[in-house]
């Protein structure tokens, strides 16, 4: 018996256990996702450390140039403080390098945001009325005014209405309208999309199903 | 402790972020993004540690559902000394994915099928709105326009409505919702970076 | 004598001749006097001492040896007299309050002289009625207010402990000591006795006493039936029979005493002692501290004597002028000083010194407490119904009502306020019922407080009149909050609030439940055999789609303009959940690839899991390809850090990941040959099921992909969001889902065993079903969202 | 192009810092969003009842552009705790990724403190449920179900696994708002949970569950660069349109 075949049982009862989920959350389902997460999480773990500690910070510092070492330091003391995490006692010793890792994912974000998305899609939306074919002017119009009706569905910015109810200006009111329509829309063609990957993923299933028993 | 974590968080968070529009400071912005890239790693160990702390206490309390954890256990510690011993790309670990990983979250995927189809009937009894109603018409014309009949295409669905919904007009919805997201993020992320959320801490 | 008297109680000026205020209604005129010297009172329990006085005889003068047998000779012949009336007279039996008293007082008058006789007229039993009808309605009412007494209270208010009074013993002293008395009557001087008032304290703690039994339903409390009994049948024969003696109280003039016979003592003493059980006989004080016997100590009891022998004298009451009753006051008489300290003026009664004898007249406060507490406060019938109370104390509360119910509609409507304007805990402190008799008695020099927690209480309160009335109704308090609009308002929206938080949310029913749960069954069950019939029996009755997205199209043709043998790169980047879409997404595309141009392929993964993705797309569905690692394709592996690992290598990839996945020289490897840039690929093929992590190839590869073609291959989740940069030429072509695969497919050829070929009939079958399921459910479901909003709207 | 994003970024950080020191003279008035609403209800509701609290904050790594939602959840999970430290149940957070689940942790601890209940902080509470996407669901899918969870948020970045949980909590009759950054997930979560945050609203949660001025006064220049991108996308299409650009 071939350890692929072993390997194969292994599978089919695991998507057999999760299957099971449709009837209800049972015992079989729990001890697949157990399973699962505790596989997961042990081969994300061994990545991070062979491809990451590993040749990132560990190989430097032992068969680096003394700059690299030099320059490592740093992430290797606030590894260091880091690791102080895993015993509860010590674990505020690690605030600085998860400031760090704040501070950066902070910058990340807004610079990603500045030049990754605002610029980006500002960008496009505009560029779409370069195109002269009328039908692409159409798309255009229609784009722009998703985007901006859409932007405007989000204004936060409200007064004390005369009956007492906090509410928007009016033209923003009908503008927020108008743009929950075109995110309806979005969603709505989103959600067709993610159907169609969930469906695809069951077929898949099957597939796998029909495979192991020779069927299909 | 706190003061040096704040020093620390505003001073890289500036320097990246000013290392995206001054080409002059790439190279530290490159060499903090690096350090923060070992950081991170070293967060998954500590991270499989917490992990393993939480299911262990689980274990040792008697809790509901310790065999669960015990199960958890088993399997996290034994692929972690072998995908550190054997390496995440050794065959064996490959197998390992292929019947643990792949089998389990594509089948988790494959449930969504069912439960969106669920989720989707019983919208209109939870929000019963115009929004609701567009969505939820918006997706059946979309799915419509995905599939073909036995006698063959549905003509414009396929050909003309689907092409001109999916770039027209979920475009324009989803370019204000991504540039919206991004406002948000921008002024999340300026928090951080004035220490006006501490994430990492501190009051 | 002072000309006007100050009502003790309310305050008012009255003429001093008046006995009772003309305001309040309060006595204002004392009923006893001091007593001195050897009548100084004895004290409680203690017998008068007894006096041999024919011992004296021979010592005596002649003139008064000769009177003390003239004396002797008219008592027999008064004694026969008296037998003689005693057959053709029923005996008088007095009322049950001095049913104790009665045959002592006919004891009495067998020697009593015709000022004795005369002060047992009617207007002494109004005033006593009067009073005891004062203190009753205090009892029930809370203060001192007249009002009609009502017949169960008159019963009640017997006051029966008086029955067991007299000690045989004593009846017989008195009648020798009176035989005295009345002998050396004439040798008192009156003016010792002018000025001195009339014995009323007695009265009026007699009175008083009954406030205990007044309050108490004796047919329900078990622990009074044993006493009530034979109480009762005394108070029935009050009500009968009047006896002379109290009729004449009617009439204010002297009326000559009858001369009682001694015989008419034996039948009211039987009776007496036939209806009083043994231990009353013996000690009736215990039956007025019977009510209150838990926690009254025993001098309490020891002390009701000494308030009742007073009653003997109560006929005294009217001011006759006669001298010798202060100066010849006998023994047991005398005893009654303490019980009530009079003071020698009437208009101005010194208040009482705490005596000894005060504590007792407590012992019927507690009868108050409860009545009022059982019918004025709610709090404390709550505590009561949820504690174990003894029998006697549930009782307590029916009778309580019962007399409130007799009251008139006037002492109801002012009861009604009273009491609830004080606390039942703060009626239950107050003095009022031990502080009544003397005030009653006019005793009280200061104000006496009759009403709120300070009832009972003396000079506490200044006397002013008008204030402190007891006949005047309390000020009427507004009880309506006082609170502007806005904060009404604000308070029935916190009312809503907080009645909508702890509103109970109603649980889903479990058929909702189960119905849930049905619905899950169903579509599981229709889903399932949709698909697995389609894919199990390998149908392709649903065709592929004809026509080509656009983007697929230049997908297509980006791929077709790759050079031959041209290194290719392939970035894995999505996660198992979305292996089977993305498998079938990019297969016919990749195999188109690998057909026409056999490139040379390197892969590289930015997610965790997409190296071993990588080697499973390669070894299953370019399995007809038999591309070789390390041959005609490299794997570099996972490339950790998300967007800066993309940066870093899309600037330099050869620095970034230097080894493949085996550890070997990657770029030393035929598929690397010549190609150190990114711009070095012919072209760029990411597989991405998120937005995000294909945005940042896009991006981070912009600048340094050269010439290399950008191609997509995404899942359907994240297609729509790829058009833009499809749209924008930032991306060459791109290949979207099975609908995508399908396009990419008919350039392929259409082979019948592609995955996507096979996959498309439950595909669309799965599609379909979705349809009519979301449409029927919705519309369903949509028409109970109506109702159910309906149904919120209306409630 | 870099002077602009940084001008952009500049202007943006004037303005937060302005609307964060200066005083206004009645407090921010805030356009009702019914979601967060029932969400801060629900809140309330669980503390009463002595249920528990739970908070996903997504599997998204610090260090990519899609650190924003995740860390706009830390801000939510740092008012959240200072509030329900002190009830039977305190709130449970989950991470899909290990940085999140330790900073989630440390936010955890933040709250304790400031509440004054520091010694009440539980290290468990703060939980990596699983380290990639789906294994972060499924390991959070048990917590729903098991440790008498009333009300949940998924605030963060998500993919389709958020209408895993949206499911799980249906089935336990939990409360549940969702929002995620990812379009796809949104939409899923549009049709799944019972109530969904679109888009930016996600980083409205701190500011609507009575954050400090800080957070209003982000939504403030939020509303001020939308009206500056409106300005500019209408501007931009004329000119383009004009050929002008």
């Amino acid at each position: 018996m071939s350890l692929d075949f072993i390997f194969g049982i292994i599978a089919f009862l695991l998507t057999l256990m999760v299957f099971s989920y449709l009837i209800g959350d049972n015992l079989f389902f729990r001890i697949a996702i157990y399973i699962f997460v505790g596989v997961a999480a042990g081969y994300v773990a061994a990545v991070a450390f062979r491809q990451v500690i590993l040749p990132d910070l560990l190989t430097p510092l032992v068969y680096g140039s003394s700059t690299e070492k030099i320059t490592l330091a740093v992430p290797l003391l606030l590894s260091g403080f880091l690791l102080m995490k895993i015993i509860p006692s010590t674990s505020r010793i690690g605030a600085p390098a998860m400031a760090v890792l704040a501070g950066v994912g902070a910058a990340v974000a807004v610079g990603g945001a500045v030049t990754g998305t605002l610029f980006p899609q500002i960008g496009a939306t505009v560029d779409a009325f370069a195109s002269p074919a009328a039908f692409q002017f159409v798309n255009a119009v229609i784009v722009l005014v998703g985007v901006v009706f859409t932007l405007i569905y989000f204004h936060f910015g409200a007064r004390t209405a005369s009956d007492g109810s906090v509410r928007r200006f009016g033209l923003i009111e009908i503008g927020a309208f108008v743009g929950s329509i075109f995110i309806a829309i979005t969603l709505g063609t989103l959600f067709a999309g993610v159907y169609s990957a969930a469906l695809t993923a069951f077929i898949e299933r099957l597939h796998f199903f029909g495979t192991f028993f020779g069927l299909g | 402790m706190r003061a040096i974590a704040v020093v620390l968080a505003v001073a890289t968070g500036l320097l990246v972020l000013i290392g995206y529009f001054i080409p002059t400071l790439a190279p530290i912005q490159s060499m903090i993004l690096n350090w923060a890239i070992i950081l991170s790693g070293a967060a998954a160990l500590v991270g499989v540690f917490n992990l393993i702390w939480v299911h262990w206490g689980k274990i040792s309390r008697r809790e509901k559902g310790s065999l669960y954890s015990a199960i958890l256990l088993i399997c996290l510690i034994a692929t972690l000394i072998f995908g550190m011993l054997l390496g995440p790309d050794d065959s064996n670990m490959r197998l390992l994915v292929n019947s643990i990983i792949v089998p389990v979250e594509a089948t988790l995927m494959a449930l969504l099928a069912v439960t969106l189809v669920y989720a989707s009937i019983r919208l209109l009894r939870r929000r019963a709105n115009l929004m609701s109603v567009v969505f939820l018409a918006t997706a059946l014309l979309l799915l419509i326009a995905s599939a073909t009949l036995p006698f063959g295409e549905i003509g414009p669905l396929n050909n003309f409505v689907r092409p001109w919904f999916q770039h027209a007009w979920a475009l324009g919805g989803a370019r204000g919702i991504l540039i919206g997201v991004a406002l948000g993020t921008l002024m999340t992320g300026l928090r951080v970076l004035f220490g006006a959320d501490r994430p990492y801490g501190g009051k | 004598m002072a000309d006007t008297i100050k009502c003790p109680v309310c305050g008012e000026i009255n003429p001093a001749d008046l006995e009772f205020c003309q305001n309040c209604q309060s006595r204002l005129q004392p009923l006893t006097g001091p007593l001195r010297g050897e009548n100084a009172p004895i004290s409680p329990g203690q017998a008068p001492t007894k006096k041999v006085t024919s011992e004296l005889e021979p010592i005596l003068p002649q003139w008064l040896r000769n009177a003390r047998q003239q004396a002797r000779r008219s008592a027999e012949e008064e004694a026969a007299r008296a037998e003689e009336k005693q057959k053709t007279k029923s005996v008088p039996s007095g009322p049950d309050l001095l049913a104790g008293l009665a045959s002592q007082s006919q004891e009495e008058e067998e020697d009593v002289p015709d000022w004795l006789a005369n002060i047992t007229g009617s207007p002494a039993k109004k005033k006593k009625a009067e009073a005891e009808d004062a203190q009753v309605k205090f009892v029930e009412l809370g203060r001192d207010e007249m009002a009609e007494p009502s017949p169960s209270d008159d019963e009640n208010a017997a006051p029966s402990w008086m029955t067991p009074q007299e000690p045989a013993p004593e009846r017989d002293e008195l009648s020798d000591w009176f035989k005295q008395a009345s002998a050396s009557a004439s040798s008192f001087d009156a003016s010792t006795s002018l000025g001195t008032a009339p014995e009323a304290a007695p009265v009026e703690s007699v009175s008083s006493e009954p406030e205990p039994f007044s309050n108490f339903d004796t047919s329900n409390s078990d622990w009074l039936k044993p006493e009530t009994a034979p109480l009762e049948e005394a108070s029935g024969i009050v009500h009968r029979e009047t006896p002379d003696w109290l009729k004449n109280l009617d009439t204010g003039a002297p009326v000559v005493p009858p001369q009682p016979p001694t015989s008419n003592e034996p039948p009211a003493q039987t009776q007496a002692q036939g209806d009083v059980p043994d231990w009353l006989k013996s000690f009736g004080a215990e039956t007025p501290s019977a009510p209150s016997a838990e926690g009254v100590p025993d001098w309490l009891n020891a002390a009701a004597p000494s308030r009742e022998e007073p009653q003997a004298v109560q006929p005294e009451a009217p001011s006759s002028g006669e001298t010798s009753v202060p100066s010849e006051m006998p023994d047991w008489l005398a005893s009654l000083k303490p019980a009530s300290s009079q003071p020698s003026e009437p208009s101005g009664p010194a208040t009482p010194a705490l005596t000894p004898e005060e504590p007792p007249a407590k012992t019927p406060s507690a009868s108050p407490v409860f009545t009022e507490d059982a019918m004025s406060s709610a709090d404390v019938d709550a505590i009561f119904s949820s504690m174990q109370m003894p029998d006697w104390l549930t009782s307590v509360a029916p009778s309580a009502q019962t007399s409130e119910e007799n009251l008139p509609p006037a002492a109801q409507s002012e009861e009604a306020i009273a009491p609830v304007e004080l606390p039942s805990w703060v009626q239950a402190m107050r003095p009022v019922e031990a502080a009544l008799p003397e005030s009653s008695s006019g005793a009280a020099d200061s104000e006496l407080e009759t009403r709120g927690p300070l009832a009972g209480l003396h000079g506490v309160l200044p006397s002013v009149p008008g204030v402190a009335t007891p006949s005047s109704k309390p000020k009427a308090h507004s009880i309506k909050l006082n609170a502007s609009e806005e904060q009404q308002a604000h308070a029935a929206l916190l009312e809503q609030i907080l009645a909508a938080e702890t509103s109970p949310v109603p649980m889903k029913a479990g058929s909702v439940v189960s119905s849930q749960r049905v619905l899950r069954w169903l579509i599981t069950v229709l889903l399932g055999i949709a698909l697995a019939g389609a894919t199990f029996v390998g149908t392709q009755i649903f065709p592929l789609p004809a026509d080509v997205p656009i983007e697929t199209s230049n997908a297509i043709a980006a791929v077709e303009a790759v050079p031959p043998d041209a290194p290719v790169l392939v970035v894995f980047d999505y996660e198992p959940s979305t292996v089977g879409e993305m498998e079938a997404s990019g297969a016919s595309l990749m195999d188109h690839l690998l057909l026409l141009k056999h490139p040379r392929l390197t892969l590289i993964s930015t997610s965790a899991t997409g190296s071993a993705l990588a080697e499973r797309f390669m070894s299953s569905v370019l399995v007809n390809r038999s591309y070789q690692r390390g041959v005609q394709y490299v794997d570099l592996g996972y490339l950790p850090g998300g967007l800066t690992g993309v940066y870093g290598f899309t600037q330099s990839p050869s620095l970034v990941m230097p080894y493949d996945v085996d550890q070997g020289a990657a770029w030393q490897m035929p598929p690397l040959q010549n190609v150190t840039r990114l711009s070095d690929f012919a072209a760029i093929i990411i597989m991405t099921d998120r937005l995000e992590s294909g945005r940042v190839w896009i991006e981070q590869s912009a600048l340094t992909r050269g010439n290399a073609s950008l191609i997509l291959i995404s899942s359907a989740q994240a297609g729509p969001m790829f058009l833009p940069y499809v749209d924008a030429g930032q991306v060459n072509g791109m290949v979207a889902g099975l609908n995508g695969a399908a396009g990419a497919e008919q350039a392929n050829g259409g082979q019948p065993d592609s995955v996507v070929r096979r996959y498309w009939d439950a595909y669309s079958l799965g599609l379909l079903f979705a349809v009519v399921m979301i449409l029927l459910g919705g519309l369903w479901n949509f028409a109970l969202g109506l109702r159910d909003r309906r149904a919120q709207e209306g409630s | 192009m870099n002077l602009i994003g940084l001008g952009l970024v500049g202007f943006s950080a004037l303005l937060l810092l302005l609307f964060s020191i200066a005083k206004r003279k009645s407090p921010v008035k805030l356009r009702a969003i019914p979601a967060l609403t029932r969400l801060y209800r629900a809140f309330g509701l669980s503390v009463e009842d002595g249920t528990r609290l739970f908070i996903a904050l997504g599997r998204e790594s610090l260090i990519t552009p899609n650190a924003g939602a995740p860390l706009s959840g830390l801000g939510m999970l740092r008012h959240l705790t200072e509030r329900t430290s002190l009830s039977d149940r305190p709130p449970i957070a989950a991470a899909g990724e290990a940085s999140l689940a330790l900073l989630a942790q440390d936010t955890l601890e933040a709250g304790y403190q400031a509440a004054g209940a520091g010694e009440y902080y539980q290290p468990t509470t703060g939980r990596l449920t699983g380290m990639t996407p789906f294994s972060f669901a499924a390991g959070a899918m048990p917590i729903l179900r098991d440790e008498s969870v009333s009300a949940s948020v998924l605030i963060g970045h998500f993919g389709v696994e958020a209408a895993l949980l949206a499911d799980a909590a249906e089935r336990e009759n939990a409360f549940l708002v969702g929002a995620s950054d990812d379009l796809s997930s949104q939409a899923a979560l549009y049709a799944s949970a019972p109530e969904a945050l679109i888009g930016e609203e996600l980083f409205a949660t701190s500011a609507y569950l009575g954050a400090t001025q800080s957070h209003t006064a982000s939504l403030t220049v939020q509303d001020i660069l939308r009206w500056l991108i409106i300005l500019a996308l209408l501007a931009g299409a004329a000119l383009k349109l004009l050929g002008m650009i």
